[in-house]
């Protein structure tokens, strides 16, 4: 009990704190880093709550894939790898906007119930089994969305386009 | 696993969205504003996961956020790659990623 | 029984697309398409009163009806039906669309489209006073509008262009608040279909705030077309850049769909939220009247002068709508076909004034009685009819207006029977000036009317006369349908 | 009643309609005629109809009296649907009424009616636009007759303002000259003042019949005069006393801008601009008679209230001697009768207000032809010497003898000389006042005021006489040679001086005398034919000596063509130019029209203009202003809409998660 909220407060500081430091620091590799360690992060708070299969999903996809992405992103456009990003003002519109939005859906957010304080697990073949016919028209509807991107993707980045 | 209020979870949640925001309003840098809207993107994903899980018990849900978790993971990835091309393009025809100076659609 | 409406709705829309394509020769065919109208008015009038043939003289009697839109939400029909209220004003759309064709037969620039867009202006006007269904009405209220703007913008004045736009967008305004009233009313009320009756049946649930609101709404819609004060200043500059056949439609016709809707959409459907507000219509009426009188005195332009006069006589429509009484309501429809059909004339004498002397500006041109006595007779007898002369069609309604007035409203009543003796000064010093003294500012080589508007005018001067000493050629129609439960 | 004449009474309304329809020929035809004098033929012909008819039926009604009336012609209805003001109801009827009253009325008009066209058509012979003249008389007989024979008050007024409308054309006749047309517009808007005011009494009088018993069938029917076979008065029974007042003093008001009676008798003298004729038929004869008559035909209302009574009494006693002063300054022939006839109409106004109905209608018959009379002889002196400039004129009687003994005659009559008509007629309104002052004592200043017009009468009527007619030769010596008029203006002369000498003994015939006493519908006021008991006789010697004073004044100050001269440093002086300017009532009614009323007119228009329409401009730059700086937020930066997109998202959330619970009505609190 306590180390699992322990592990809640451990993770969310650290989810939080990475994120912004992601988003501050001016070495765009750093931000890569940084980026990485969220997303692990995010990947606890799955395992945290019973999801198993979601921690791995979120590992493979975004700690993995995503940030490699990212990472090539960098160095391509980047002629020197550890190039500083020019720093940008913080202005206090932004803050402000973004802390206002924070604190009205935190507020709204203690408002809301849970049924119970029981977190529930699904094994993999259960959600597996929902994804395949309950959910089946959604994964449908995902392919269907990344194969154009795909192609859209691929149509961007080819050569002769100047 | 008890104790975890649900509560914390969302708050969570919303201040991760609020970072997102914060860096998207921000960041001038494609690449940065990319990351932003992932991070924007992964708290609405841990409210789908964390709703799925403590409305486990109820029949019909609970599998459903997590279905959906899945499907939206997909879909930020493919996201990240089209924008990753963009990114490259961009880069490529003007020789900068700064999302400020593209102000057209067409070039 | 024959569906005459319909019949006429359908030989008025394929007379204006024949028109529009025949080109030089559109003339003969706009003179064709109003011989048939007015025939197809003397049918309509049959029925109503001739006893072979005559329905019992309830509301709506003739009324048709087809399904339209029909959604589970949205019942939409083709409803039209005509009682004696719009009997009435069909037949002033009728004689002023013959009028205006007469009036305009030398037109030379670009025929086709001016007698195509006179006649779809009479064809919205005529679809206004049929329509029975919120939607019907709307789309034929906004068919008014842009042959209108055309006419306006195309063969007006200098000026056109401002005047068009301005015009459009007022009653554009106006008349989508009007339309969200009307729609407000029917979802709010649960009404089973968009249809008059069910809407006037339905409306009376409404909460009372509710209604009042809607009404105000309406008002607001319908009064911008009449026009009421202070919302009146597209309608000087309108009628400045028109053409002179577009300024007799507009004033004719298209202030009165203003009084019509008020009447059938307003006070129909609407009479609670009417009474509520009644102090706040005749606070506009009565600034109606008393501005636009005021406001005539200082014209120059004798065709702005003539057209705040129309303020000032709306003014008085306006007044005798919000007695709700069946006296009050009766004087309405009278004086709207009074000022129809007198509004018509002056336009037309202004117009003619301007072509034959080259200015219309009471200041440089005067004493044109010598040189053109037909046009001064036509302006003696617009001038004496509109300042309500007795024997001539505006007097027994405006009489009947204010002793309606007076009947409901006591003493308020001296301000539009004190405003009389302003409107007949700036009539009379119009007449002193335009008419009589020295001839001045008149070019060489003026000459008296032309046959086709001599024509015209002198249809109107026999109507004006005509129905100033027979009203009751008009009263006995507007009583045949009386209006349930106005006291 | 069964007179051998009563079977014309239905066939009354062929009386105005003649007329009519020779307004339809000469307005329609008139100028297509190969002779322009033919249009006045038919205009003649017209008239001697309605002359030969309207005298038979007057002659009807003299021998066997009674009322007739037809209602047959719905003029306009109003159904009723069992509530309201109208529960059954309500319609205008154009109907005709043969009764004493309008017996006398239609020998009036259509004698002299006739007289006059007859005089025109040598008289106005040289004139362009005559089938305009000829058409527009012709309608005004038509209107005037169809007022007299009025079976409502509601067809009353229509008639009375289609008159008025007509002297307004007559009155313009002459419409290149300025002063004319100016004169019409004047006339017009002064009477439509009175229009007005008479509109407002009918419509008081519409609320109260309308609103219980008997008078709410009446006020219906448009307030025929003769009411299910019963006078009217019989139902009268006045709800509101105060508003009963109120609406007397609207009618008053009406039939003083009719009439022209103060303070809106200032048209009358401008109208003189109009023709001579027209002068004497309308504007001396019968359309300013129509308010005395008005007056007389609501006399039962207004002789309730005892302010309207005074009222009367007032205005037209103040009248009387405010006109008469202004007349014996003037020197220009035609206002001086205008101004004579302005003060007579108050001897009138003021027997009515006096109670004495019947005796303001007397002064009406036999004034209407003196006054005519007067009219003609002027025109025929206008006709010849082409001035109305009185000290121009002089030693006429020479050549125009038949016109200078038709005036004469006309001015001893004017100025109460027995035996002629206005001796009996004015006489008799003195002596009426006299008796009702012994009642009211109010009533004396008036009739003291009445008392000494006498002899300004007298005077100014013969200083015109003198100044034209005695003496040797025209002071203007370029004047033309004056000349005899010929026999269509020497005969209507002739006719009006025989009437002008027998009018006022005319009622000592029974017949004749019974049309004033046997009111039908109206009280039978006492006094007509007149009786003369000592008192009466007494004030009868002071009156006519008082009027010989004023002729041996005229003759001493003018006669024999002589000028008197007032001393330039006389004490008089100051009141000779009040005079002269008509006591500046002229002056401000033309400042308050120019200075008042048209300066407001034009502040509303500024106010229209630059602020009703300028705040709609103002919105028109406001959008556009707008709507530029809006345009600056398509920037084309994908941050830029992402910040948008932000900002909507906060909006969205502060509403739904702040505002919505906040507030009871959308469900929160």
């Amino acid at each position: 009990m306590i180390l699992e909220v322990l592990a809640f407060f451990v993770l969310a500081i650290t989810a939080a704190v990475t994120a912004l430091a992601a988003l501050l620091v001016r070495e765009l590799v750093h931000t890569i880093i940084w980026v990485a360690a969220f997303f692990v992060s995010l990947a606890g708070f799955y395992f945290l709550v019973s999801a198993p299969f979601l921690g791995a999903l979120q590992l493979g996809v975004y700690a993995g894939a995503v940030t490699i992405l990212l990472l090539f992103g960098v160095m391509v456009t980047r002629k020197r790898i550890f190039a500083h990003e020019a720093a940008t003002g913080l202005g206090p519109a932004p803050v402000a906007l973004a802390l206002l939005i924070v604190v009205v859906l935190a507020t709204a957010a203690s408002t809301i119930s849970s049924s119970t304080n029981q977190v529930y697990g699904f094994t993999i073949s259960a959600l597996s089994t929902a994804l395949f016919n309950q959910y089946g028209a959604w994964l449908l509807l995902l392919g269907l969305v990344m194969l154009p991107a795909l192609a859209g993707a691929i149509y961007l980045v080819r050569e002769g386009r100047e | 696993m008890t104790g975890l209020p649900l509560a914390g979870f969302l708050a969570l949640s919303a201040v991760l969205l609020g970072i997102g925001i914060f860096g998207i309003l921000t960041r001038r840098n494609f690449i940065l504003l990319l990351i932003a809207i992932e991070v924007a993107m992964n708290s609405a994903i841990l409210n789908f996961v964390v709703f799925g899980a403590y409305w486990g018990g109820v029949p019909g849900y609970g599998i459903e956020g997590q279905s959906v978790a899945v499907v939206l993971i997909g879909l930020a990835a493919t996201e990240v790659a089209v924008g990753l091309a963009i990114v490259l393009a961009l880069n490529r025809l003007r020789g900068s990623i700064n999302v400020a100076e593209a102000t057209v659609l067409k070039l | 029984m024959l569906p005459i409406l319909s019949l006429t709705l359908a030989t008025l829309f394929v007379g204006t697309v024949i028109t529009f394509f025949s080109g030089p020769r559109a003339r003969y065919v706009a003179a064709g398409v109003s011989a048939a109208f007015l025939v197809e008015i003397a049918v309509m009038f049959l029925q109503f009163s001739w006893p072979a043939v005559a329905v019992a003289p309830t509301h709506f009697a003739e009324s048709e009806s087809y399904p339209w839109i029909q959604v589970a939400w949205l019942h939409v029909n083709y409803t039209v039906g005509i009682d004696g209220i719009s009997l009435v004003l069909i037949l002033l759309t009728g004689i002023l669309q013959a009028v205006t064709v007469a009036y305009s037969w030398t037109e030379r620039r670009e025929p086709g489209a001016w007698f195509g867009l006179v006649l779809l202006t009479c064809l919205g006007c005529f679809g206004v006073f049929v329509a029975l269904d919120v939607l019907l009405f709307f789309v034929f209220w906004e068919v008014v509008l842009i042959p209108m703007f055309f006419l306006i913008g195309f063969w007006g004045g200098p000026r056109r262009r401002y005047a068009a736009l301005k015009f459009f967008i007022y009653t554009h305004v106006a008349s989508v608040t009007m339309l969200v009233a009307l729609l407000v009313t029917a979802f709010y009320s649960h009404s089973p279909s968009l249809d008059f009756a069910s809407l006037a049946g339905s409306a009376s649930a409404l909460a009372v705030p509710t209604q009042i609101v809607l009404f105000l709404s309406l008002f607001f819609g319908f009064g911008v077309k009449f026009p009421i004060v202070p919302f009146h200043t597209w309608l000087p500059d309108a009628h400045v850049e028109a053409p002179t056949g577009g300024s007799v439609l507009l004033a004719g016709l298209l202030l009165k769909l203003g009084g019509y809707g008020l009447i059938r959409w307003g006070l129909e459907i609407l009479p609670t939220g009417l009474a509520h507000v009644q102090w706040i219509l005749y606070a506009v009426a009565f600034a109606s009247i008393v501005w636009g009188a005021g406001v005539s005195l200082a014209q120059r332009d004798l065709k702005r002068l003539v057209a705040f006069s129309s303020i000032n006589h709306m003014g008085i429509v306006l007044l005798a709508i919000a007695l709700y009484s069946s006296l009050g309501l009766l004087a309405a429809v009278l004086l709207m076909f009074a000022h129809g059909i007198v509004s018509a004339l002056l336009f037309m004498v202004s117009g003619s004034v301007h072509h034959t002397f080259g200015s219309r500006d009471l200041a440089s041109v005067g004493g044109i009685t010598p040189t053109a006595p037909a046009l001064s007779t036509m302006t003696m007898t617009g001038a004496l009819a509109s300042l309500g002369l007795p024997a001539l069609i505006s007097f027994p309604a405006e009489f009947t207006a204010l002793l309606a007035t007076w009947d409901k409203l006591g003493y308020w009543v001296l301000i539009p029977l004190l405003t009389l003796v302003v409107t007949a000064a700036f009539y009379i010093w119009m007449m002193q000036r335009l008419l009589f003294g020295q001839p001045k500012g008149i070019p060489a080589g003026a000459h008296d009317l032309p046959y086709a508007e001599a024509f015209a005018m002198g249809v109107l001067v026999v109507l004006t006369v005509l129905y100033g000493i027979l009203p009751n050629l008009l009263v006995h129609f507007i009583q045949l349908s009386p209006v349930a439960g106005l006291p | 009643m069964s007179g051998p004449l009563n079977a014309l009474f239905p066939w009354a309304f062929l009386v105005p309609l003649a007329p009519a329809i020779a307004f339809v020929i000469v307005g329609l035809f008139g100028r297509r005629m190969r002779r322009l004098e033919w249009g006045g033929w038919v205009a003649v012909g017209g008239a001697f109809v309605a002359m030969v008819l309207g005298v038979l039926i007057a002659v009807g009604e003299m021998l066997s009296p009674g009322t007739y009336t037809d209602r047959s012609f719905n003029w306009f209805t109003l159904p009723g649907n069992g509530t309201g003001t109208f529960p059954n109801g309500f319609s205008l009827v154009m109907g005709t009424l043969v009764d004493p009253l309008s017996a006398i009325m239609l020998i009036v008009v259509t004698v002299v009616g006739f007289l006059v066209m007859l005089y025109s058509v040598d008289y106005m012979h040289r004139d362009t636009g005559l089938p305009r003249y000829y058409a527009e008389l012709s309608l005004f007989l038509a209107s005037m007759l169809g007022l007299v024979l009025a079976d409502n008050l509601l067809q009353f007024f229509l008639f009375w303002e289609l008159v008025g409308v007509c002297s307004y054309f007559l009155i313009g006749f002459y419409y290149q000259r300025p002063a004319a047309a100016s004169a019409a517009k004047e006339a017009f808007l002064v009477t439509r003042v009175g229009d007005v005011l008479f509109l407002g009494g009918i419509y008081i009088y519409f609320q109260q019949f309308a609103t219980a018993g008997p008078g709410l069938g009446w006020a219906a029917a448009g307030f025929p005069f003769v009411f299910h076979g019963a006078p009217f008065l019989t139902l009268l029974h006045p709800p509101n006393p105060t508003l009963f007042t109120l609406a007397g003093l609207l009618i008053l008001g009406g039939a003083a801008g009719k009439s022209a009676q103060f303070p809106l008798d200032v048209w009358l003298p401008d109208a003189m601009e109009g023709p001579t004729t027209v002068s004497a038929l309308i504007h001396a004869a019968t359309m300013v008679a129509a308010g005395v008559y008005l007056l007389a035909v609501t006399s039962v209302f207004i002789g309730f209230s005892a302010t309207d009574s005074f009222a009367i009494v007032a205005i037209g006693g103040f009248t009387t001697f405010w006109a008469a002063s202004m007349a014996m300054v003037n020197r220009d022939i035609k206002r001086v009768i205008a101004y004579s006839t302005v003060s007579q109409l108050g001897y009138m106004v003021l027997a009515i207000g006096a109670g004495f109905t019947m005796v303001g209608l007397y002064h009406l018959f036999t004034h209407a032809f003196f006054k005519a009379l007067l009219f003609l002889a002027a025109g025929a002196v206008i006709h010849a010497v082409d001035t109305q400039d009185l000290f121009k004129m002089g030693g006429l009687r020479k050549t125009l003898r038949i016109t200078s003994i038709g005036f004469l005659i006309g001015g001893l009559s004017l100025a109460g000389i027995p035996p002629l008509a206005g001796f009996f007629s004015k006489d008799d309104v003195l002596s009426s006042v006299y008796t009702a002052a012994q009642t009211h004592p109010m009533y004396w200043p008036f009739f003291v005021l009445a008392f000494a017009t006498v002899f300004m009468t007298a005077y100014y009527i013969f200083r015109v006489w003198f100044l034209t007619f005695s003496g040797d030769r025209p002071r203007d010596p370029t004047l033309p040679p004056a000349h005899e008029a010929p026999w269509t203006m020497t005969v209507p002369i002739l006719i009006l001086s025989g009437l002008a000498i027998l009018a006022g003994a005319l009622v000592f015939v029974p017949q004749i005398g019974g049309l004033f006493t046997a009111g039908v519908g109206f009280p039978a006021t006492p006094g007509v034919p007149p009786t003369y008991t000592t008192t009466d006789i007494l004030l009868s010697v002071v009156s006519v000596g008082l009027g010989a004073g004023g002729i041996l004044t005229a003759y001493v100050l003018w006669g024999n063509g002589r000028v008197f001269s007032l001393a330039e440093d006389s004490a008089a002086q100051p009141i000779r130019r009040l005079l002269l300017e008509r006591y500046y009532v002229k002056t401000a009614v033309d400042w308050f029209g120019l200075r008042v009323v048209y300066a407001v007119s034009r502040f509303l228009d500024f106010v229209d203009e630059y602020i009703i329409d300028g705040t709609v401009h103002g919105f028109e730059r406001l959008f556009s202003e707008l709507s530029i700086r809006l345009r600056r937020l398509q920037s084309g930066v994908v941050l830029d809409y992402a910040a948008y997109v932000v900002v909507g998202l906060a909006v969205f959330l502060v509403f739904l998660y702040v505002i919505v619970p906040a507030i009871p009505a959308l469900g929160g609190g």
